[in-house]
């Protein structure tokens, strides 16, 4: 029972410790990637590559005056932001990153909690998200703002029908609601994942998935709610400083664990695209060692006079990091780890790719499109995937 | 696939009507960019398909007698007979809805659907053999009353009617669910013929009779609020005046005649044996019913109004019967619903085609001169308004007879006679719109009225021809209701 | 552990119930009428889930979740037609939605 | 199908045809009308002469089922009572058709159809013989009878109407209460199956539930009679009504009420009857004085002829209440009576009516000059009424007086103050409405008789004159069923509800019967005997017990 | 720990509803009532019904009470005024609504004794799987009907809050 609560204690710690700072660079891996399509160098000043850009971005924030407009719903204009991030961090708590590993005599599963209906937990609590959007709208007593917050609710209300849908899906192929359970269903190969599987491939369902996700996390193209243009800021105008930020922080962190349920639902989660007998072991090491050599090499010839010292110690570290993934003790945890922040990694960007990409889409378009299309689209998926799996079994 | 998944045929065919008509009733939609700019009335007589088809499945699933879906559907004599009933009332109300549909230049698929779905929720109401079943079917049923009672947007009276009859549906509704969780927290089911057994102490953990009977009482609170019984009847006048006419035809009739079944189902299938100690609530809501119904029904100006009230006062006859507690009350009952489904949608049919676009004239000074200006509509009024005071050789008196016989069988003579005395009552505010129709000089409705849409002829001489029949050959529909009405055999 | 007798849930549903109806009763707002019904029908659902842990059978999950979807359901109507109703009249106090009373 | 059926028949079958005639015809619905209404009573006539005078029973039965649960059968039979009434009805038909032919001009073809159903209805209420089947013939006979006041009345006529139709509704509906109960005790509608049980003592009631059903009949009857209080609705509907309904109303359905009292009440609940008689009787007697005091202060003929039949009708009850064979006698006789006289007073108010376009007394005078035969008529007529000897209502009146005397002598005293009251305000009102100086309205606007109403008044006044010269023409069959009736009022005797000593008047009864017998034999000796005979058998019954 | 667990959420959810019923604010009633529907759906989970404690946030929580949110958002409602008919209310619903809460309570009470006792873990077959299992064989025809309501749901809100583009 101690060891429970201690483990579970360390456990906790080092996801938010990891998935805080995650949050900061993924803004910055944004706006880098951004800058990058538009071709222009992005942060660049502080810190080398502004890799310290989000540390900046965080004292910035703290030390800006908090500015509280008048006339607000007092309780609920606090207690939005609050309720925004909160929500969005509860849903981590239940995704598994790896399988179960055994640290000085006790083993326990790199997931805070295992929830028999996980999937289900996790729907229940992102369909609450809509509430602090929607309360920061209304509470902020601007119009724009109200206006923002209603066009966010409704079209998160209808895109998690499709979501939800979509889910439901790859849940018939792996009989299971537990998020463990499913991902374990999908060991071997990439065509074991469910988004190739048989009886019934669920491409159709990964693709409804996270276009539902690209409008429940409320990016591009379906950023209507806080459309410049039209809303200023839609349902955050009104907030400043630290609470401000806890959106943003929000809207990453949903960003985050709706890749990370992708990842689990259609894409094997932290199960490697080939066994590894097949030598799927030393492709990090591959990876990391190749990016270790351009790095060394790019530090040879530096763009920039101080990269001549940060690229060739990257380019070390990144060896390093090589070199341990051939470590067989650590393989164990390491590799799943690998694989699993790999496609995350992957699914998040491409979000912002789409984002660099694509334009906004009209308010009606973006409701007919889900009611229309998406929805129809995931019960037929649903429909054919059910009768495919009553068929075989 | 498992066996255990797939219903059987004879399941299939005891549901058969409600199969139809949700089909039919989705099909309409479906079909609505296809029939739209067709002839007018297509969904109409698409409707009048679906329902002759229910029809018809009724009595193929009246062939097939037995339970369904384990004890949850049960198709009876007693089923059948409410079945058939709400689906005549189907017939009659789509019938007389689409000159007024036109009218109002308001004729939609959805409205036929949802009439179609709420025949089809109050037809599985009449079959239901346990609480879940009783309770979605209600839902059904009423959920789609709710939006035809708002179905005319535009009119506020129509968007208040809906807003009342939805609030106090629903509180009613949470009433009946506790009691139905009451009833399986006392008897761990919800099977009528399970907690009946409980009941009777052959089976159950808990089965406290006293418990039993708050089940009883919180089940009649919601009940008595569908069928508008006092002292749950103060939507009623509201709704029934602001609803669409034929709208307003169909809620008193359909829906009261299903929760009336449901009723008679639950209180004499399972509460029978232990007795529940219901009598007194409901001896005295019949009475409240008729008198506050009638008294009330005296000074409206407004027709409709004061039909809505008529029909509180006509549930309480119902309740009269229901106070008996016998199968004679039971096939009382079932009389008289048929009965008074004829009549007062007919009575509705023709205020409504009097109303006019928009519903301007619903005043009792509009049927001035009815008699003059159109002899056959007033004539088929005066049949319903006879049948509904009671006048012998019309279904509304034999309705009464068997109601009151009933009761006196069981010993209820002061009901009776306070019952009697308030049919009475009852006579003046009908004899009102008699005396406007035939006594009087035609108003300025009556100028403006159109002449007789062919449905709404057909509608008004069925249902006049259903009451005299009713009234002249009361047998042949009572000798199956009487046969029906043992419920549990 | 300790044990919570089932008389408490009972209880508790019992008291759920009474609030909502009294919510119903003396509130003139129409929404918060309508959420006094939500209120009823949750309590209800906690008797069933209780008394379904007494009997140990799952039926009493089942109803509460039909009691949910019903709610679903009636939600989806009756906020429908509170905006219609709305449209017409800009005050949500039931005691104005009167205009049939002669 | 026998006689019977085709006389209760044939009035629908008229009603129906009315209907079907087009509306722009009306002088074809006019002579159908009289054609139907003719056949009928032709038809009628010939039940009389088939009736079996010999027979104190219902005669003429048929007995078809017709509703299996609860157990209703068509089932109708005349008795010598029933046998008179229907008669009357049929016998009033044509004449208010004939009456009605110029009167009435507005819906002519609805109009002769309610009468023509309104006939159906009465002659039904008279021959039913299953309860129910009595019970829906008295309530068909007042939708008719509401139309006719309704839409064909004077200026208050939807007061009138309204009121008669609540009224009598109000007494019905707890008829319909007892008739039910009554059901659930025999298991039967037929009345004579209730009868014989009753007499067999396989159905008893215990006296608190004879009290309340007989009640609950009584008052549904009183009303329709109607007996003082019960009475107020009369006048109205009298006066708004058009000749045709207040000479069916005053002269038929009146009836109704005194048939059911006698047919229902008293066979069926006859200890509650005998212990309510007293009450009963000083009702009948205030309705006697009060009916003729406020007769005489009417300004409107109509008015005062409405009145005038409360005060008549009285008699009628006190004759049965008395329960005396004399009694029972005149009371049927004075029913045929006052349909005879009261249904010409009223055809020849119509027709100063239709000519003057008055009722006001005050707008009359001197039309004997003017219409001499007319007020002819009238005169004979208004003797009748008064109960001049020689014509019919001498005869009715004094065997009720007769009757009245046996059982209580002050009933008597009191009663004949009516006879007294009615020579005065008839007396009156023909003085001020025939004689005297002619006003130039009346003169001008007052023709006389023409032929088509000669045909209406003429069988009045013979029927008058018959009735009062020879009533052994219709008094024996009225004396056997009459006597049966006093026969089945004494089962269950030794009874009491708390209500006045019913022996008292019974011994007092009997102790006058020996020496009263004697003078009356001239009236009717063959009845005598039977409630000779049957009045000792059942003392003998009452005291062995 | 149960009991804890229990009385805390217990009080959590009067508290809240009480706050539902007292509030004039709407939009206060609505946060309070999620508030009921997220501690029951902890008592679900004592209970054993993690299915319907899932289904209770899910639906409940994020479903219907966002529908609620918006509408008031939508009509953007005001705090309620005072109105004087609700005397008459009162004075009859007060002393009903005692007496049924006393009723209910004493009957609970008597009928369910202190034995009959929950304990967390004590009931299992409250799992997604018993749940769906049950829902397509024993309710297959409930669950078939509550589509149609669902049907009826969506047109009837068509019918009723669609604006036509004319």
């Amino acid at each position: 029972m101690d060891s429970f609560i201690v483990v579970s204690l360390i456990k906790t710690v080092m996801v938010f410790a990891v998935l805080l700072t995650t949050l900061a660079y993924l803004q910055w891996v944004e706006r880098k990637v951004i800058a990058h399509i538009q071709v222009r160098p992005g942060p660049y000043v502080v810190g080398p590559h502004g890799l310290l850009q989000p540390l900046a971005d965080v004292v910035k924030l703290l030390t800006k005056e908090d500015v509280r407009p008048p006339f607000v719903h007092k309780a609920l204009y606090l207690a939005a932001p609050f309720m925004a991030m909160t929500l969005a961090l509860m849903s981590i708590c239940v995704i598994p990153f790896g399988p179960v590993i055994r640290v000085g005599g006790v083993s326990t599963w790199m997931q805070l909690t295992d929830l028999n209906i996980g999937v289900l937990f996790v729907l229940a609590i992102s369909s609450m998200g809509v509430y602090g959007v929607a309360f920061a709208g209304w509470a902020s007593n601007n119009k724009y703002a109200l206006l923002g917050g209603l066009r966010s609710s409704a079209q998160m209300i209808s895109y998690e029908l499709p979501m939800s849908i979509a889910i439901a899906s790859p849940l018939l192929l792996s009989n299971t609601l537990s998020l463990r359970t499913l991902v374990e269903s999908q060991a071997g190969s990439f065509w074991h994942w469910n988004v190739l599987r048989g009886p019934f491939p669920q491409i159709f369902a990964f693709v409804i998935f996270l276009i539902s996700a690209f409008a429940e996390t409320n990016r591009i193209p379906f950023d209507l709610p806080e459309a410049e243009n039209e809303l200023v800021a839609g349902y955050h105008t009104e907030y400043s400083s630290m609470k401000f930020a806890s959106f943003f922080m929000a809207e990453y962190s949903n960003m985050i664990t709706v890749s990370s349920m992708a990842v689990l639902l259609f894409l094997g989660g932290w199960m490697a695209p080939w066994p590894v007998r097949y030598g799927s072991s030393i492709v990090p090491t591959v990876v990391f060692a190749f990016a270790g050599l351009i790095a060394l090499y790019h530090g040879v010839h530096p763009a920039r006079r101080r990269e001549r010292y940060s690229l060739p110690a990257t380019g070390i570290v990144f060896l390093a990091i090589a070199a341990i993934f051939l470590l067989p003790i650590v393989q164990t945890w390491l590799l799943p780890l690998f694989w699993f922040c790999a496609k995350v990694g992957a699914i998040l960007f491409a979000f912002i790719w789409i984002r660099g990409t694509l334009p906004r889409f009209r308010y009606d378009q973006l409701m007919g499109f889900t009611w229309k299309f998406l929805f129809p689209a995931a019960i037929l998926n649903l429909l054919v995937t059910g009768f495919l799996v009553a068929w075989v079994s | 696939m498992p066996a255990d998944l797939m219903p059987s045929s004879g399941d299939l065919i005891r549901i058969l009507p409600e199969m139809v008509l949700t089909v039919m009733g989705t099909l309409l939609m479906v079909l609505d960019p296809l029939l739209h700019k067709r002839s007018s009335n297509a969904f109409g007589h698409l409707s009048l398909v679906a329902l002759a088809a229910a029809l018809g499945a009724t009595v193929y699933a009246y062939a097939n007698e037995g339970a369904a879906f384990g004890g949850m559907i049960v198709v009876d004599g007693f089923a059948t007979f409410f079945r058939a009933l709400v689906i005549v009332v189907g017939i009659l109300t789509v019938l007389s809805s689409c000159r007024f549909l036109r009218r109002q230049d308001a004729e939609t698929s959805a409205y036929h659907a949802l009439l179609l779905f709420s025949i089809a929720g109050q037809s599985m109401m009449a079959a239901s053999g346990n609480l879940i079943v009783v309770f979605i079917a209600l839902e059904i049923s009423s959920i789609s009353s709710y939006v035809l009672t708002g179905y005319l947007r535009d009119d506020p009276r129509s968007n208040e009617a809906a807003l009342k009859y939805f609030l106090l549906g629903s509180f009613a509704t949470a009433f009946f669910l506790y009691g139905v969780a009451l009833i399986y927290g006392s008897t761990g089911t919800i099977d009528l013929l399970a907690v009946r057994a409980a009941a009777t102490g052959q089976a159950g953990p808990i089965a406290a009779p006293l418990f039993l009977g708050l089940a009883a009482a919180l089940l009649f609170v919601g009940l008595g609020f569908k069928v508008s019984a006092a002292p749950f009847q103060i939507w009623a006048p509201d709704v029934y005046q602001g609803a669409p006419t034929p709208v307003t035809a169909f809620l008193s009739t359909g829906p009261k005649a299903a929760a009336f079944a449901v009723f008679l189902r639950i209180f004499m299938t399972a509460f029978e044996p232990g007795g529940g100690g219901w009598e007194p609530l409901v001896w005295f809501s019949a009475l409240a019913s008729m008198t506050i119904g009638n008294f009330a029904a005296l000074r409206q100006s407004n027709v409709k109004r004061m039909l809505a009230y008529s029909s509180i006062a006509h549930a309480g006859y119902v309740l009269v019967a229901l106070t008996a507690r016998s199968a004679v009350g039971a096939s009382a009952v079932m009389f008289y619903l048929a009965a008074y489904a004829f009549m007062n949608i007919g009575a509705f049919a023709v205020v409504g085609h009097l109303s006019g676009k928009g519903e301007r004239y619903q005043d009792i000074e509009d049927f001035g001169g009815l008699g003059q200006k159109q002899p056959l509509t007033a004539a088929l009024f005066t049949v319903f308004l006879l049948s509904l005071i009671g006048v012998p050789l019309t279904g509304g008196f034999f309705g009464k007879f068997y109601i009151f016989k009933a009761a006196l069988e069981s010993h209820l003579v002061w009901l009776t006679v306070l019952g009697l005395l308030n049919s009475a009552v009852a006579a003046y505010y009908y004899l009102r719109v008699l005396v406007m129709m035939y006594f009087r000089e035609p108003s300025q409705a009556v100028n403006e009225i159109e002449p007789l849409a062919p449905g709404l002829r057909t509608a008004l001489f069925i249902s006049a021809a259903a009451t005299l029949f009713l009234g002249i050959f009361p047998n042949w529909v009572l000798d199956f209701a009487g046969q029906s009405s043992t419920l549990v055999k | 552990m300790a044990a919570v007798p089932i008389s408490w849930f009972l209880t508790l549903s019992a008291v759920l119930f009474v609030i909502g109806a009294a919510g119903f009763v003396f509130r003139r707002n129409i929404i918060t009428v309508f959420m006094s019904i939500e209120l009823m029908l949750n309590a209800v659902n906690l008797s069933f889930v209780t008394f379904a842990y007494q009997f140990k059978k799952v039926d009493g999950h089942l109803l509460a979740l039909f009691v949910m979807v019903v709610a679903a359901a009636e939600a989806a109507v009756g906020l429908a037609i509170i905006l219609t109703v709305f449209k017409r009249r800009p005050s949500l106090n039931i005691d104005e939605v009167n205009s049939m009373k002669n | 199908m026998n006689l019977l059926t085709v006389v209760l028949l044939l009035p629908l079958a008229g009603f129906l045809i009315a209907l079907s005639i087009p509306r722009s015809s009306p002088q074809a619905s006019r002579v159908w009308a009289l054609l139907l209404s003719l056949g009928t009573f032709a038809a009628s006539l010939g039940l009389l002469a088939w009736f079996d005078r010999g027979v104190a029973g219902a005669q003429f039965t048929v007995d078809l089922p017709w509703i299996s649960t609860p157990d209703i059968h068509f089932h109708i039979a005349a008795d010598g009572v029933s046998l008179w009434l229907a008669l009357l009805a049929t016998f009033l038909t044509p004449i208010c058709v004939l009456i009605s032919w110029r009167h009435i001009q507005k819906s002519v073809k609805e109009f002769y159809a309610f009468l023509l159903l309104l006939e159906f209805g009465l002659v039904g209420v008279f021959i039913a013989q299953d309860l129910f089947l009595f019970y829906v013939f008295w309530e068909v006979s007042l939708v008719p009878m509401y139309f006719l006041i309704g839409i064909w009345g004077h200026e208050r006529r939807i007061y009138a109407a309204v009121k008669f139709f609540l009224f009598t509704m109000a007494g019905s509906v707890l008829m319909l209460a007892a008739i039910i109960y009554l059901y659930n005790r025999a298991q039967t509608f037929s009345y004579p199956a209730i009868v014989d049980m009753l007499a067999s003592g396989r159905l008893a009631f215990t006296p608190g539930e004879q009290m309340l059903l007989f009640l609950a009949f009584f008052v549904a009857f009183a009303i329709k009679v109607p007996l003082f209080p019960l009475h107020t609705w009369l006048p109205d509907a009298h006066v708004e009504a058009p000749t045709a309904g207040s000479i069916m109303l005053a002269s038929v359905m009146l009836k109704m009420g005194t048939f059911g009292i006698l047919h229902y009440c008293v066979p069926l609940f006859p200890a509650a009857a005998r212990s309510c008689a007293p009450w009963i009787a000083v009702l009948a007697i205030i309705g006697i004085v009060y009916g003729a005091l406020v007769a005489m202060v009417q300004p409107n003929m109509k008015k005062l002829v409405a009145y005038s039949s409360v005060s008549h009708l009285g008699f009628v009850v006190l004759g049965i209440f008395s329960f005396t064979q004399l009694g029972m006698d005149g009371a049927v006789y004075q029913m045929l009576n006052h349909g005879i006289t009261t249904g010409a007073l009223f055809a020849i108010v119509g027709l100063l009516y239709e000519r003057r376009h008055s009722l006001e007394i005050k707008d009359y005078g001197g039309v004997a000059t003017a219409a001499p035969w007319l007020s002819t008529a009238f005169l004979v007529t208004t003797l009748a009424s008064i109960g001049l000897p020689l014509l019919n209502n001498f005869v009715g009146e004094f065997l009720v007086l007769q009757g009245a005397a046996i059982a209580n002598f002050k009933w008597a005293i009191w009663a004949s103050l009516g006879v007294i009251l009615s020579a005065c305000y008839m007396l009156w009102l023909y003085q001020r409405v025939f004689y005297g100086e002619a006003g130039a309205e009346v003169r001008s606007h007052v023709p006389d008789l023409s032929l088509r109403e000669w045909a209406a008044i003429v069988p009045l006044i013979v029927m008058m004159v018959w009735m009062g010269v020879y009533s052994q023409s219709f008094l024996p069959p009225v004396g056997k069923t009459t006597a049966l009736v006093l026969e089945q009022s004494q089962i269950n005797v030794p009874f009491r509800v708390g209500m006045p000593d019913r022996k008292v008047i019974f011994d007092a009864e009997t102790q006058r019967r020996g020496e009263q017998t004697e003078p009356l034999k001239t009236f009717s000796s063959a009845s005598l005997r039977l409630r000779v005979k049957t009045g000792f058998s059942s003392v003998e019954v009452a005291h062995a017990r | 720990m149960d009991v804890i667990l229990f009385l805390v959420f217990a009080l959590f959810a009067v508290a809240c509803a009480i706050n539902v019923v007292v509030q004039t604010h709407p939009i206060a009633s609505a946060i309070s009532l999620i508030g009921v529907m997220a501690s029951l759906a902890v008592l679900y989970l004592l209970l054993g019904a993690e299915f319907i404690a899932a289904a209770q946030v899910i639906v409940y929580a994020g479903a219907i009470m966002v529908l609620f949110v918006f509408v008031i958002m939508l009509l953007n409602a005001g705090a309620e005024s005072k109105s004087g008919r609700s005397l008459v209310a009162q004075a009859l619903g007060v002393p009903s609504l005692v007496a049924l809460l006393g009723i209910l309570a004493f009957f609970v009470q008597r009928l369910f004794p202190r034995e009959s006792a929950t304990h967390f873990g004590g009931f299992t077959g409250g799992t997604a799987k018993a749940v769906g299992k049950a829902l397509f064989t024993t309710y297959l025809l409930p669950f078939e009907a509550t589509s149609i309501l669902i049907l009826i749901a969506i047109v009837g809100a068509i019918v009723l809050a669609y604006k036509e583009m004319d």
